[in-house]
C-alpha cells in the first residue's frame, strides 16, 4: 500500500461512502458530512504534499494499465481542482447544516440533500481525476443526475421547470460527448488520454469527433449561447445547492475541455475553433454582465454573473493557440484561466452562501430589501464585499492574478482583444456589484422589518471562502508553481 | 461478415420503428413502437455477435425504458389535461433542424466510412481473462478491468433514484413509493403475478450466475427480479415498500458499498479496485450477488416513482 | 517570473525584513479594529500604523532588497533615497493625522470600517514608495486608490455620497488603464521588475521588443492611470470634490500623502528619453498650475481652494518630472520629489489646520493665522522656508520662457493662499479650546515643511547652500509674493472689496457638467423623459440592455437553443477540418 | 464494394443519431423528447457496437460491450430521473411541456 494509493482511494471513496451512508441513515446527514469531509480533507492534504514533493501521481485501477484498465492522474491542475472543491464543499455543507438538519422526523429536502451532495462531491473528485474519456462520461453523468436533482429539490413550479430546461442540456451534451468518444475509441482503440494523445489526428473522423466533444462540453459548461438554463436554475436552488451548482458544476465539464483539447488533442484544434471558442467566451461575458446588471434578485445577479465569469475561462483557447506558436505565454494563459476557475469556484460559492444567509434574515432576495443589511449581516457583507472583489480582478486576489496572467499573454500574444475584453469584464462586474453593495451599506429604511439573526459561526464559511479566494492571490506564487506540475506541452508550446 | 438480405431488412424495420417513434404524432403509439424498435435493436445486437448487449437493451432498454414511459405517459395524461393545441404551420427551426440533423449524421458516417484499421482490445482482454476472475470478457471488463466504471454506473442509478424521491411532496414523504395498484383478485394480472414470481426469480439468479462465464450478469439479472417485483405489486400480492424502510434502503447501497469496501481493500494489495487473480472469482461472483440485489431494489423504485400522498377520490 | 529558491519558513521574505514588516503593520492593525473589544474606539489605533515606515525613513537604510517570492508573484521592495524620502513623509503625515483624528472624530459614523480601510489605504500609499516589481507597485497602487473610498464616503452626507461615487469610478477607471499599461509593459519585457518595465518602453524597435505603437500607448495609459491620482488636468476632478467631502484628517492625507502615489508612479515608470512625452507633460503641468489657481479663487469652500492648490502644486511637479524626463536628467526626477515632500506636510499642515480654525480664538486664532500665512509663504517660495529650497531645487530643470512661468506660478500660489487664509479668517469658533491632539500635528507638519527641506538639501541638490543666498535667488523668490499682495491688496481694497466676484465655478469644476452630459447622453439614448423618478432611475438608464434580454428570451425555448448546440458542432467540425 | 455488416448496422446507427437529434429538439412535449434522446442513445451503441464488430478474425471487441451495457443503464438512470420531473413539473404546472415552449403546442402533435 502507498501513500498516493491511499490518498486517491480516500478522495475518490469518502464522498461517495458518505452518500451511501446519508442516504441509509436519514437523520444523521449533517454528522456523516462532517466525517465525509475530514476524511476527504485528509487524502486531499496527503495528495497534495505528494504531488508537491514527488510530482504527479499515476495509478492504474486494478493494477490494469492503460488501454486495458483506467488510469487515474493527479497532476497539479488535478490537485488544484480537488483542493478548491474540498474547500468549497466544506464551507457549503457547513453552511447546509442548519436548514437542511436532520430533526426528529425525516424530512424530504432534508433527506436527499446529503446523498446527493455528496455524490455531487464524489463525481467532482472522479472526473478530476480520471484520465480515461468513458470514465469521465459515467463520472459526468452522476455529476449531472445529481445536480440536476439538486436545481429542482425545492420542489415548486419554476424549480422543476428550470431543472428540466437543465436536464434537456445536460442530455444532449452528455449523448454528444458519449458520441466524440465512441467515435475516439472506434478509430484508435483506446479512451486513455495519455494514449489518444499519440493517435489523435491520424483519422479523418477525429474532427466529428471532436466537435461533437466540444459542443457537448460547452452546452454543459453554460458557454453562451447554451446557458440559458443556467440562470433559473441556479437561482432557483436552494443556497448551499447554488453555490455547488455554479460555483463548482461548470468547473467539471470545463476540465474535461481542458483536457481533452490540451493533452489528447491538441494537434487538432485549428484556429478557428480557438477564437469561436474565445468569441463566444467574449460575447458571454459582456452579454453576461449586461443581464447581471439589469436583475432585481441578488440571486439571479449572481448566477448571470456565472455565465460572464464562465465566459472568460474560454479565452484560454485563443490565447494558448493561434500564430505565435510556441510561444512561453501560453503558459501564462493556461495557469490564468486554472487561476480564474478555482478562484471564482471560491468567490462564487461563497456569494451564493451570503445570498443564502440574506435570504434566511429578510426572507427573500429583492434587492431593495437588502437596505443597511450590512447592521445584521456584518460578517456575511464583507464576505461578499471580498468575494466581489475576486470577481471584479481586483487586486490582490486570485480573479486578480487570473486576469494578470492572461492579460500579460494576451498583448505577448499580439492579440490586445482578449485583454481588453477582460478589462471591460472586470468594469462591468464592478458595475453589476456595485449595487448590492451599495444598497448593503445604505442605512435602512424606517419602516423595513427587523432582519432575523443568523448564527456568526454560519457567517464564518462564506467568510472564508472569500477570504481564501483573495489569500490565492497574495499568495499566488506557491499555487502557480504547483499547478505547472505535470502541466502538458501543449500549455507551453500552444495548441495546433 | 457480409450483410445478408436479413441484416438489410432489420435496418430498414428498425429505422422505420425509430421514425414512428420519433416522429408519430400519438404519444402513446410512439411507446409502443419505441418498445418495438428496443426489440429490433436487440436483435441487431444479437447479429453482431453482442449477446450481453442484446440482453442488457431488450431487459433495459425496451422493457423498462419502455414501462417507464408508459407510466410516465399515464400520470401526465391525468395531470396535464388537454393536448396542447396544433400549429398550422412548418416554423423554419424545424426545417433549419431537419437540416443540421442530415448534415450531422452525414458527418458521423463520413467519420464511420473513414475509420482507421480496426484496432480493438481483444487481444488484451484475451490475455488478462485468466487472472481476472471470469471467463466471460465483457463480465471481465465490466468487473474487473473496467469495474471503476461499474462501480460509478451502480451509483449513476442510485442518483437517479435520490432525484426521483426528491420529486415527493413533502406531505407524503415515508409513505409507499409510487400510486396504489388496486388490481381485482382474480384478475389476469392477479393469476400473472402468482406465476411469475418464482420463474422469473429462478431465470434472474440464474442470468446472474451464469454471467461470470456466459452472456447475462447482475444488470440483466437485477432487471429481471425487478421485474418480478414490480409485476408481484402490481398485482396486488404484495404492497410497495415504504421509501424510509430500514430494509428498502439497506438493500439499495448493500451492493455499491460492498464494491465501494472491495475498491478501497485493494490498496492493500497494490493499488485501487485490485482484486487478486487467486480470489478474482469468487469475489467478482458476491460483488455481482449484492450488486444484483441492489440493482433490482433501485431500478423497482425507479419503476414505482416518489411516494405519492393518497389520492383523493 | 518566480525565484526558485525558498526559504526555511514559509513566506519568509530574503533580504532586510523590517521593509516588509512595514507594510504588513498596518494591516494588522486595521485587523484589530474588527476585534470585539476594541472595535468600540478603534479610531485610538490609527496613530500606530505608520510607526514602523516611519522608523525605517528615520533609519534612511543603505539601499537594500527584500524580496518574497511566495507572495503575489513575487514581492521585491527596495528603499532608494526617494523612496524613503516620501515614505517618511507620508508616514509622518499618516501619523499626523491620525493623532489628529483622535480628537477630532469623537463619534464617527463607522469607527471600524473607517480605521480598517485607513489602515488599508495607508499600507497602500506606503507600498508604491517600497515596491521594486510592477504587481506589488500596482496592489498597493489599487490598495491606496480604492480603499481611500470608504474614507471619501465616510460622512454618509448626500454630498459625500456624489463625491464618492465620482471618485471610485474615476478610481476603478485609471485603475483599468494601468492595468493595461502595465502588462503591454510586462509583455514586451518578459519581466516584472519595474527598470525593465521602464527599459522596454524606449527601447527601439526590433526583434524581441514592443512596437513603437504599443510603447506609446503603455506611455499614454500610464500617464493617464497615475495622472488621475496625482490631479493632473483634466484628470483633476475628483480632488475638489473628494477634499472637502471627507473628514479633516482624511482630506489631509489625500491632499498630502496620497496624490503623491500619482507622483511616484510617474517618476517610477515613465522612462528616461521620451522627449514627446516629457514635453507634453511639461506643457499640462504649467497649463495647470496656472489654470487650476484661477479655478480655486472662485471657491469659497475651504477644502476646496486647498484641492485647486494641491491641484496647481501638482501640476508644477508633473512639469518638472516632465522636463527630466524631456531631458533624461536623473536630477530632476530627485527634485520633483523633493518638491513633492515639501508640499505634502505643508498640504497636510495647511487641511489639518482647517479644523482647527473653529477651535481657536484670541491670540492662538492669530497665532494659527500667521502659521497658515507663513506656510502659504513657503509654498509660494519665500526665501529662507523650505519652500524656498524645493522651488530652487527643481528650477535648474527649466529654461526660458518655462522658467519664467515657474518662477511666476507663485503669484498664483500666494493668491491662492491668500483666499485660503482671508476665508480662514472668517471662520467662526465653535470652542475656544483647540485639544493638543489637534493643535500638535499642526505645528508639527508646518515644522517639517519649513524645516525639513534644509535638513535633506545635500541629499537631492549637489549644489551648496550658499547658492540660494544669492541675490537673483532672492528676487526670484521674493517678487512673486510681493506680486500676489499687490494684487490682493487691490482687490481687497474698500472701493472694490466685495465687488469683485468671479464666476461662481462648482467644486470640480468640469465634474458637474460632465455629470449632467452624461446623464443626458443616456437619456437620449434610452428616449427617457427628463424628469425622471430617483427610484427608477436605476432601471430607465439600463434600458439599453433591452436587446440582450430580447435575445435571452430568443434562446430559451428548446427549439432554439438545441438547434444552436447542433449548429455549433458543425461549426465547429468545419473550422476545424 | 461489398457491404460488411459492420458498416451497415454502423450506417444505421448514425441515422438513428440523426433521426434522434431531430426528434429530440423539435418536440415540444417533454416525454417525446427524452423519447428521442433514447433513440439517440442506442443510435450512438449501435454506431459503437458496428465499429467494434470489424475485426473479422478477432472477432467482437468486449471493450465496447461493456462501455455499451454501462451506457444503457446510465441511460436509463437519466431517463427515469427526466420522466420523473416532467410528471413532477405537470403536476403543478398542468402541461407537459415547459412554459416557454408551450404557446402553439408540438406541430407534429395532431396536424390535419
Amino acid at each position: 500500500m502507498t501513500a498516493s494509493a491511499l490518498a486517491l482511494a480516500l478522495i475518490l471513496t469518502a464522498p461517495l461512502f458518505g452518500a451511501l451512508a446519508a442516504m441509509l441513515m436519514g437523520r444523521r446527514g449533517p454528522a456523516i458530512a462532517l466525517a465525509t469531509i475530514i476524511a476527504t480533507a485528509a487524502g486531499t492534504l496527503i495528495l497534495l504534499v505528494i504531488i508537491a514533493t514527488e510530482g504527479a501521481v499515476h495509478l492504474a485501477i486494478g493494477g490494469w494499465e492503460a488501454p486495458l484498465g483506467i488510469q487515474l492522474r493527479a497532476d497539479g491542475l488535478a490537485g488544484g481542482f480537488i483542493a478548491t472543491t474540498a474547500l468549497v464543499m466544506g464551507a457549503i455543507l457547513a453552511v447546509a447544516a442548519k436548514p437542511f438538519a436532520g430533526g426528529k422526523t425525516e424530512r424530504r429536502s432534508a433527506y436527499t440533500f446529503w446523498p446527493l451532495a455528496l455524490l455531487l462531491w464524489g463525481a467532482l473528485n472522479a472526473i478530476f481525476l480520471s484520465g480515461d474519456l468513458f470514465n469521465l462520461y459515467v463520472g459526468l453523468e452522476l455529476l449531472t443526475l445529481v445536480a440536476v436533482a439538486l436545481v429542482g429539490i425545492e420542489g415548486k413550479r419554476e424549480t422543476l421547470a428550470a431543472a428540466l430546461r437543465y436536464m434537456m442540456f445536460a442530455l444532449m451534451g452528455s449523448l454528444l460527448y458519449l458520441l466524440g468518444a465512441a467515435l475516439l475509441y472506434a478509430a484508435h482503440g483506446t479512451l486513455d488520454i495519455a494514449l489518444l494523445a499519440e493517435r489523435v489526428g491520424s483519422a479523418p473522423g477525429d474532427i466529428v469527433a471532436a466537435a461533437a466533444i466540444t459542443g457537448g462540453l460547452a452546452a454543459k459548461t453554460a458557454l453562451f449561447p447554451f446557458h440559458a438554463w443556467l440562470p433559473p436554475a441556479h437561482s432557483g436552488a436552494p443556497a448551499p445547492a447554488s453555490a455547488m451548482l455554479s460555483g463548482l458544476v461548470p468547473k467539471a465539464s470545463f476540465y474535461i475541455l481542458l483536457r481533452f483539447w490540451f493533452e489528447a488533442a491538441p494537434d487538432l484544434a485549428g484556429s478557428g475553433v480557438l477564437m469561436l471558442l474565445g468569441g463566444l467566451g467574449a460575447f458571454a461575458m459582456v452579454y453576461g454582465s449586461l443581464l447581471a446588471l439589469h436583475q432585481d434578485r441578488l440571486k439571479l445577479i449572481i448566477a448571470y454573473s456565472t455565465v460572464a465569469q464562465l465566459g472568460y475561462l474560454f479565452f484560454i483557447f485563443p490565447l494558448a493557440g493561434g500564430e505565435s506558436a510556441a510561444q512561453p505565454w501560453a503558459a501564462g494563459a493556461w495557469s490564468g484561466a486554472i487561476f480564474h476557475a478555482l478562484s471564482h469556484a471560491m468567490a462564487k460559492a461563497s456569494m451564493f452562501l451570503c445570498a443564502g444567509l440574506i435570504i434566511e434574515a429578510i426572507g427573500h432576495d429583492r434587492l431593495p430589501g437588502m437596505k443597511g443589511i450590512v447592521r445584521a449581516l456584518p460578517m456575511t457583507v464583507f464576505a461578499f464585499a471580498l468575494a466581489a472583489i475576486t470577481l471584479m480582478g481586483l487586486p490582490p486576489s486570485g480573479g486578480f492574478t487570473a486576469k494578470y496572467l492572461m492579460m500579460t499573454a494576451s498583448f505577448a500574444a499580439g492579440q490586445p482583444f482578449w485583454a481588453l475584453m477582460l478589462i471591460l469584464a472586470g468594469l462591468l462586474a464592478a458595475a453589476y456589484l456595485y449595487r448590492p453593495l451599495a444598497l448593503a451599506f445604505a442605512l435602512p429604511d424606517e419602516d423595513a422589518p427587523a432582519p432575523k439573526a443568523v448564527s456568526r459561526a454560519r457567517q464564518f464559511a462564506p467568510l472564508a471562502l472569500a477570504l481564501a479566494a483573495i489569500l490565492l492571490g497574495i499568495l499566488s506564487a506557491a499555487p502557480f508553481a504547483f499547478i505547472q506540475i505535470g502541466r502538458p506541452g501543449a500549455a507551453v508550446e500552444g495548441l495546433e | 461478415m457480409i450483410a445478408s438480405i436479413f441484416d438489410l431488412t432489420l435496418c430498414l424495420v428498425i429505422l422505420a420503428a425509430a421514425g414512428a417513434a420519433t416522429l408519430g404524432r400519438d404519444a402513446f403509439m410512439a411507446v409502443v413502437f419505441y418498445i418495438v424498435y428496443g426489440i429490433l435493436i436487440a436483435m441487431a445486437w444479437l447479429r453482431l455477435g453482442a449477446i450481453d448487449v442484446a440482453l442488457a437493451e431488450a431487459a433495459i432498454g425496451a422493457g423498462l425504458t419502455g414501462v417507464l414511459l408508459l407510466a410516465a405517459l399515464a400520470r401526465v395524461a391525468r395531470k396535464a389535461g388537454k393536448e396542447p393545441a396544433s400549429a398550422a404551420s412548418v416554423p423554419a427551426t424545424t426545417i433549419a433542424t431537419a437540416l443540421a440533423a442530415l448534415v450531422i449524421t452525414i458527418g458521423i458516417a463520413y467519420a464511420f466510412l473513414t475509420l482507421p484499421e480496426p484496432q480493438g482490445l481483444q487481444g488484451h482482454v484475451a490475455e488478462n481473462l485468466a487472472a481476472s476472475g471470469a471467463e466471460n470478457p465483457v463480465t471481465a471488463v465490466l468487473l474487473n478491468f473496467r469495474g471503476w466504471d461499474t462501480l460509478l454506473e451502480s451509483i449513476v442509478l442510485l442518483a437517479a433514484l435520490l432525484g426521483i424521491w426528491t420529486l415527493a411532496q413533502d406531505e407524503a414523504w415515508g409513505g409507499r413509493a409510487g400510486l396504489r395498484h388496486v388490481t381485482r383478485p382474480g384478475s389476469v394480472l392477479a393469476q400473472f403475478g402468482r406465476i411469475l414470481p418464482p420463474i422469473g426469480l429462478l431465470v434472474g439468479v440464474y442470468l446472474v450466475w451464469a454471467g461470470s462465464k456466459q452472456p447475462g450478469g447482475a444488470f440483466q439479472g437485477g432487471t429481471v427480479l425487478a421485474a418480478v417485483w414490480i409485476v408481484t405489486i402490481m398485482a396486488g400480492l404484495m404492497q410497495a415498500p415504504r421509501v424510509a424502510d430500514r430494509a428498502l434502503r439497506a438493500a439499495l447501497v448493500i451492493g455499491p458499498v460492498i464494491f465501494l469496501a472491495l475498491a478501497v481493500a485493494g490498496i492493500f494489495a497494490g493499488a485501487f479496485l485490485v482484486l487478486p487473480p487467486a480470489h478474482a472469482g469468487w469475489l467478482i461472483l458476491a460483488v455481482e450477488a449484492v450488486l444484483t440485489l441492489s440493482i433490482a431494489a433501485t431500478l423497482a423504485m425507479l419503476v414505482f416513482g416518489p411516494p405519492e400522498p393518497e389520492e383523493k377520490r | 517570473m518566480m525565484t526558485p529558491e525558498t526559504a526555511v519558513i514559509p513566506f519568509w521574505p530574503q533580504g532586510p525584513v523590517w521593509p516588509m514588516l512595514v507594510l504588513i503593520w498596518p494591516l494588522l492593525i486595521g485587523a484589530l479594529a474588527g476585534v470585539p473589544g476594541l472595535r468600540e474606539k478603534p479610531i485610538r489605533l490609527l496613530p500606530l500604523a505608520p510607526l514602523p515606515a516611519l522608523l525605517l525613513a528615520l533609519a534612511r537604510p543603505a539601499d537594500a532588497t527584500t524580496q518574497a517570492p511566495d507572495v503575489l508573484l513575487g514581492v521585491i521592495l527596495t528603499t532608494d533615497t526617494l523612496g524613503l524620502t516620501l515614505l517618511g513623509m507620508t508616514a509622518a503625515i499618516w501619523l499626523a493625522a491620525g493623532l489628529y483624528a483622535i480628537a477630532y472624530m469623537k463619534a464617527p459614523r463607522k469607527p471600524a470600517v473607517f480605521t480598517g480601510f485607513w489602515c488599508l489605504t495607508l499600507t497602500g500609499n506606503l507600498g508604491v514608495f517600497l515596491a521594486a516589481d510592477a504587481v506589488t507597485f500596482y496592489v498597493s497602487f489599487a490598495a491606496v486608490s480604492l480603499a481611500a473610498y470608504f474614507l471619501v464616503v465616510h460622512d454618509g452626507t448626500p454630498k459625500a455620497l456624489r463625491a464618492a461615487r465620482i471618485y471610485i469610478a474615476l478610481a476603478i477607471f485609471g485603475e483599468a488603464m494601468l492595468l493595461i499599461g502595465f502588462v503591454i509593459a510586462i509583455a514586451g519585457s518578459d519581466s516584472l521588475a519595474i527598470a525593465d518595465l521602464r527599459a522596454t518602453l524606449t527601447a527601439p524597435a526590433g526583434e524581441g521588443t514592443l512596437h513603437p505603437a504599443a510603447q506609446g500607448l503603455a506611455i499614454a495609459l500610464i500617464i493617464i492611470g497615475f495622472g488621475l491620482k496625482a490631479g493632473l488636468m483634466p484628470l483633476h476632478l475628483w480632488l475638489p470634490l473628494a477634499h472637502p467631502a471627507a473628514p479633516t484628517p482624511a482630506s489631509a492625507v489625500l491632499s498630502g500623502a496620497i496624490v503623491k502615489a500619482g507622483i511616484i508612479g510617474l517618476i517610477r515608470f515613465l522612462p528616461e528619453g521620451a522627449v514627446d512625452t516629457g514635453v507634453l507633460l511639461m506643457v499640462i503641468g504649467l497649463a495647470s498650475a496656472y489654470i487650476a489657481v484661477l479655478l480655486g479663487l472662485t471657491q469659497s469652500n475651504l477644502k476646496a481652494v486647498l484641492a485647486y492648490s494641491t491641484v496647481s502644486q501638482m501640476g508644477l511637479v508633473i512639469a518638472v518630472i516632465g522636463a527630466g524626463i524631456a531631458a533624461s536628467d536623473p536630477q530632476a526626477l530627485l527634485a520633483a520629489g523633493y518638491y513633492a515632500m515639501h508640499h505634502g506636510f505643508a498640504k497636510a499642515a495647511l487641511f489639518l489646520s482647517v479644523g482647527l480654525l473653529a477651535v481657536t480664538r484670541g491670540g492662538a486664532r492669530i497665532a494659527l493665522l500667521a502659521g497658515i500665512a507663513l506656510l502659504g509663504a513657503s509654498v509660494a517660495g519665500l526665501p529662507g522656508t523650505g519652500g524656498a529650497l524645493a522651488k530652487a531645487a527643481v528650477k535648474p530643470a527649466f529654461d526660458g520662457f518655462a522658467l519664467m512661468l515657474v518662477t511666476a506660478s507663485g503669484i498664483g500660489t500666494s493668491l491662492i493662499l491668500l483666499r485660503y487664509l482671508v476665508l480662514g479668517a472668517r471662520v467662526e469658533t465653535q470652542a475656544p479650546h483647540p485639544p493638543a491632539l489637534m493643535a500638535g500635528p499642526v505645528i508639527a507638519m508646518g515644522l517639517c515643511a519649513l524645516i525639513l527641506p534644509w535638513i535633506l538639501w545635500s541629499v537631492f541638490d549637489p549644489r551648496p547652500l550658499g547658492y540660494l543666498a544669492g541675490v537673483g535667488a532672492l528676487i526670484d523668490g521674493i517678487w512673486p509674493i510681493l506680486v500676489a499682495l499687490l494684487i490682493a491688496g487691490i482687490a481687497l481694497s474698500p472701493p472694490l472689496a466685495g465687488r469683485i466676484r468671479g464666476p461662481a465655478i462648482p467644486e470640480g469644476d468640469i465634474a458637474a457638467p460632465l455629470e449632467r452630459g452624461a446623464i443626458r447622453l443616456i437619456r437620449a439614448v434610452t428616449e427617457m423623459e427628463p424628469p425622471v423618478p430617483q427610484a427608477h432611475e436605476w432601471r430607465r438608464v439600463l434600458r439599453v440592455i433591452a436587446p440582450a434580454e430580447a435575445l435571452e428570451r430568443r434562446l430559451l425555448p428548446w427549439r432554439v437553443s438545441g438547434l444552436v448546440i447542433l449548429a455549433l458542432i458543425i461549426v465547429v467540425a468545419l473550422a476545424s477540418a | 464494394m461489398v457491404l460488411s455488416a459492420s458498416l451497415l448496422y454502423g450506417l444505421c446507427g448514425a441515422a438513428l443519431i440523426g433521426l434522434g437529434l431531430y426528434g429530440f429538439v423539435v418536440h415540444r412535449r417533454l416525454i417525446r423528447r427524452v423519447l428521442a434522446f433514447n433513440v439517440i442513445g442506442s443510435g450512438i451503441f449501435l454506431l459503437f457496437g458496428a465499429a467494434a464488430y470489424r475485426d473479422p478474425v478477432a472477432g467482437s471487441d468486449p471493450v465496447p460491450q461493456a462501455m455499451i451495457i454501462t451506457g444503457i443503464v446510465v441511460a436509463l438512470s437519466a431517463t427515469a430521473l427526466a420522466l420523473a420531473l416532467i410528471v413532477a413539473h405537470a403536476r403543478l404546472a398542468r402541461s407537459d411541456a415547459l412554459p416557454e415552449d408551450d404557446r402553439s403546442g408540438d406541430p407534429d402533435e395532431g396536424r390535419p
